[in-house]
């Protein structure tokens, strides 16, 4: 119970003061919509071919924006040395972990929700034909985005060149799970559902989150405390 | 000239051997084969390179658990050095393969899932060195760098996975497989692996000895620079 | 049992090392000072001792546990470098969300208590980030005490106060010791130290030089220590 | 003469502070390795639509990379109250401006040169067919994105001026820039050189620089100082 | 022509008034400590008089000029509450980069020599990151002072720093002081500013609330100050 109690209390510090400030929200959602908007006057948005690479484009963007959201994450905590009195408290470092990934997650389906019928116009596609499967994996490959990103942060917090070395190190980690979102985004904004092959797919999304979840959960107290 | 130094001198004398004599037998004692011609010796060094480059890959995560667990920094050393030397043999896979489709498929490079998988590979552990390089405190940089290669390898059976549900262009695993290669061809590239195994023990063992004492430069540098 | 112990720790950074051999021990109800040159391994001891670094050798003891444990963190109050409290949250909302972190029964009460004895209850909606440098400082002291923490770590706890704030900071701190809580504190404010301490630990490039209880010409004159320990 | 020195001076602090080994070297070409590779799952790269979008991939890339990197120039000021030393310094503010981005300009220039002849190799295009109008038309695309992407890095320093500009989303402001840039690169890389019509993106991009170069000179002071 | 004039000056936050109608002069070769509680509005004052925020009414004359123009401001040290060295750059590399942006002769020879009269030319190439609270500090100092600024504006100099480090820029202030240079500190170490100041004024609550010579009581007894002129 505390245990949760603790994880809520992060989470709701960090979207507290991400609301407050805006830093991220607002550059990681601008810059996701520029790409969706860049791209719709790349492609000829009727084409069959741009059906094709919908769910790669959407992906994309998402992951673009997410790595702004996530630069922020442990980033923040340096700021009058912040990050030591979280360690200090009784807070378990897993804990603390979960806490900001859960506030990650939810800026990060937040801006998601606000992308996808932008897409929609944009692109002049009806991707709300199976919504509750697109929904789901959209909510398990964004769970694994930040999972992975939120312990990339915390280890890349003190280097000089952050920036990039957060999406350099975390991207190519991600590559199953984009691979999958993005394969079974496709399919599913094509119109048809999740079936025999995919969900060879939809499985690995769902063994990549708890296998890094985990990973993350026991590896955290190490990257935390020197 | 100490023990050490003795037996890398040995190890390399004799990788050198073995190598001369492999290129000597391939150059002469092989025939060609059917489809590929000349150029299919490559193979020779293409695939024990692969084999190898996971080896050390492989032998990195030990390296990082164990750090972990023991926080002695001869073994980061031993993580550091085993992951170069991977990923040089990892270079030789992948530029033995560009050559290889250039000549074969006539580009250096496709997207296919085979080739790219290696090259995500790659640069995973590229990043594990990028990220030591950013980190100026040893003890810091250790245990960094054993967490990423603990996140690193578990990517690796994902990517590796995948590879069932693409078609391929590259040829399908032979050795494993099917077994469709002819006998002679299957001991020379067997037999080549032995000599790239023993130069990548000798590098690892230099560059090892190499980190070792970079560390007390850097120790000693600090004491000068105290108060 | 002692409420800190520690034993033989040395902190290397690289093959540095900033603590060599450290041991002393503090009982409940003592208050040690922790002093040194600039440079000499003070904030680096009161890091492992608050478990957030980890000795390279030796171990640290609180209240007979392991440092980095979760029931010992919850009895440890700290003061660090850094403030550690959030510039984009008021006062209010800063130590909520300690005391939530510390699992309080009912932190809005606790948050409001602590801002008036600190006496930072009419900024209380102030964002930190628009607070004056000795305010921030007080509110680290509050968020320290929030919990009501059994050993006080404070590393230069009197920087920026002002003769107000030290005093109701040494009052705190009497106050504490008088329930039998224990501090330790590093500070180059020898005089203000002083004042408190019962005793005193000096430290001379990462070795310790002089433990001991703080004698009356320590407190008559705070260059002394300094003078006759330190190094030349 | 001054000036000059002084926009100099603060470049290469900033330059030095960022890149202390060949550290940087390795993480632009892992990251622009990294980014291809991305995008070679969200789009098919052998496919014939996918070289028309060739200049979009380019320049989304680009952007990433410039948002990453000038999201934190002022930003970097920030610990240690460093900006104030710089503001109290003689230095005056345009100068201090011109030369942040002169650092950052450098840092995306450096990764574009690096990400260039990977994209060519891994997307088999020639590239360097009109070697002289492309150079051109990225040192004055990435000019745009620095100076614009610099004055919101110092107005994310500015709380109060960043809530007035935050209608205006950040990156939105870019996009004739990119536009202008993406059509002439995927005309280049084509093997077409820049004729008629496409002399007016050329003039856009220019107007662009001139344009946001002199507001950013003028107002960086009343940004900077409260 | 006084080297430092405050006409009139008044600063809102807002609604807030941060400081209200402070008027004061101080003349060259003085050195004046600015005393004040917490957030008193001592810094925001010192801000103000480094070109940094602008007053909202009155104005700020430094030798005679405006504070924000660019020959005024080379003729200005300045010590803040943090301590505006970059963490990435070596403590050479910091001073050089100083030295470039008061664009002084030979960068490298100053920046060295003051690496030196600061006691850091030890760990010159050590990376600030490193260094221990008392060594940033110490770096600070040897920043402000780079290049003989004719004005020191200093806010809490001596936090964080020991006994010699504390001997050491008493040594400098008062050797610029002997230079002629005018000095204004603000502090809550009030025995040390005491030692040093000529002039004290006190701030109460944005105003001010006295202004003269530094008389011997003060010397003698530094709370006597605020007993006299400041609040309940
Ligand atoms: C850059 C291009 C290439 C890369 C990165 C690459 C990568 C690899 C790797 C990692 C392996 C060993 C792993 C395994 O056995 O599953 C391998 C094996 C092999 N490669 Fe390549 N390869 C490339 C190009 C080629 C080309 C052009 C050919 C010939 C047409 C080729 C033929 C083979 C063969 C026959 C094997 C042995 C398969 C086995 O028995 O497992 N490769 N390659
Ligand atoms: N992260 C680090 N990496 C390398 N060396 C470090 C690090 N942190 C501290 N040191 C070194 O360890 C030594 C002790 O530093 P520490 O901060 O503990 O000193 P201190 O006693 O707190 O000094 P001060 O009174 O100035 O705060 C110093 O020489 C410092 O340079
Ligand atoms: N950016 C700001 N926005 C709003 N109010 C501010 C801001 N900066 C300072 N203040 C307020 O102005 C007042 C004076 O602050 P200032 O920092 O000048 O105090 P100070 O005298 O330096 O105190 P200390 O000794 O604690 O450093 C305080 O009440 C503070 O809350
Ligand atoms: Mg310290
Ligand atoms: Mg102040």
């Amino acid at each position: 119970m505390t245990f949760i109690r603790q994880i809520l209390t992060v989470a709701a510090k960090d979207l507290r003061s991400e609301i407050r400030t805006k830093e991220a929200i607002n550059a990681s959602l601008s810059f996701a919509l520029v790409i969706l908007l860049l791209f719709s006057f790349a492609f000829d948005p009727t084409s069959e071919t741009t059906r094709e690479i919908a769910g790669g484009l959407l992906w994309l963007a998402f992951a673009f924006a997410g790595v702004l959201i996530l630069n922020r994450s442990f980033a923040r905590e340096l700021q009058n040395d912040c990050l030591d009195m979280l360690n200090a408290s009784p807070v378990p470092a897993p804990a603390l972990f979960l806490g900001k990934a859960l506030a990650n997650y939810v800026l990060l389906v937040g801006i998601e929700a606000v992308c996808l019928p932008v897409f929609g116009v944009f692109y002049n596609v009806t991707w709300y034909t199976h919504l509750g499967q697109l929904v789901l994996v959209l909510l398990l490959a964004t769970w694994g985005i930040t999972v992975v990103g939120t312990v990339f942060s915390a280890l890349t917090v003190n280097l000089r060149l952050r920036e990039i070395m957060l999406p350099m190190l975390m991207y190519p980690v991600l590559i199953p799970c984009l691979m999958a979102a993005m394969r079974l985004s496709t399919v599913l904004i094509d119109g048809q559902p999740i079936t025999g092959d995919d969900l060879a797919w939809l499985r690995l999304l769902i063994g990549f989150d708890i296998i890094f979840t985990s990973l993350a959960v026991v590896l955290i107290d190490t990257v935390l405390i020197g | 000239m100490g023990l050490r130094d003795k037996i890398m001198i040995g190890l390399g004398a004799l990788a050198a051997v073995l190598l001369t004599r492999n290129i000597w037998v391939m150059l002469t004692g092989l025939p060609d084969e059917a489809f590929q011609g000349a150029i299919f010796r490559i193979i020779f060094f293409h695939v024990p390179a692969a084999f190898t480059c996971f080896l050390c890959f492989f032998l990195a995560l030990v390296a990082g658990v164990v750090y972990l667990v023991r926080k002695n920094l001869q073994w980061d050393a031993f993580a550091v050095s085993v992951t170069e030397v991977g990923l040089a043999f990892g270079a030789i896979n992948l530029i033995s393969g560009m050559i290889w489709a250039r000549i074969i498929w006539g580009i250096w490079w496709t997207w296919d899932w085979r080739l790219t998988s290696m090259l995500v590979c790659w640069l995973l552990y590229a990043g594990y060195l990028v990220l030591r390089r950013a980190i100026e405190e040893t003890t810091e940089r250790a245990r960094l760098g054993a967490v990423m290669l603990i996140l690193n390898f578990s990517v690796v059976p994902f990517v590796f996975f995948s590879i069932k549900w693409f078609r391929t262009q590259h040829p399908q695993p032979v050795l494993f497989g099917d077994g469709k290669m002819d006998e002679i061809y299957r001991t020379m590239l067997y037999g080549n692996w032995v000599p790239l195994l023993l130069i990548a023990a000798v590098l690892v063992m230099l560059r090892m000895r190499q980190e070792n004492q970079q560390r007390e430069i850097d120790a000693l540098r600090r004491a000068a620079h105290s108060f | 049992m002692s409420a800190l112990a520690v034993e033989a720790v040395w902190k290397f950074y690289g093959d540095y090392p900033a603590l060599r051999d450290i041991r002393f021990s503090v009982e409940r109800g003592q208050c040690i000072a922790l002093l040194g040159r600039n440079g000499a391994g003070k904030t680096t001891l009161i890091r492992i001792l608050a478990g957030l670094s980890r000795p390279t050798k030796g171990f640290v003891r609180l209240f007979g546990r392991d440092a980095g444990e979760r029931a010992t963190r919850a009895q440890v109050g700290i003061i660090g470098h850094g403030i550690g409290i959030y510039d984009e949250l008021s006062a209010l909302e800063n130590l909520k969300l300690f005391a939530g972190l510390y699992a309080l029964p009912s932190p809005a009460r606790v948050a409001a208590e602590w801002l008036e004895r600190t006496g930072l209850d009419r900024v209380k909606d102030g964002l930190v980030r628009e607070f004056s440098r000795g305010m921030r400082q007080r509110l680290a002291v509050a968020r320290a005490f929030l919990h009501n923490p059994q050993l006080l770590l404070l590393d230069e706890p009197f920087t920026a106060l002002d003769d107000r704030a030290i005093a109701l900071l040494q009052g705190l701190l009497r106050d504490a010791l008088h329930e039998g809580r224990t501090v330790l504190m590093s500070t180059h404010q020898l005089r203000e130290a002083m004042e408190l301490a019962t005793h005193v630990a000096l430290i001379n490039r990462g070795r310790l030089a002089y433990t001991g209880e703080r004698s009356p010409e320590m407190l008559a004159d705070p260059g002394y220590l300094y003078r006759v320990h330190g190094e030349a």
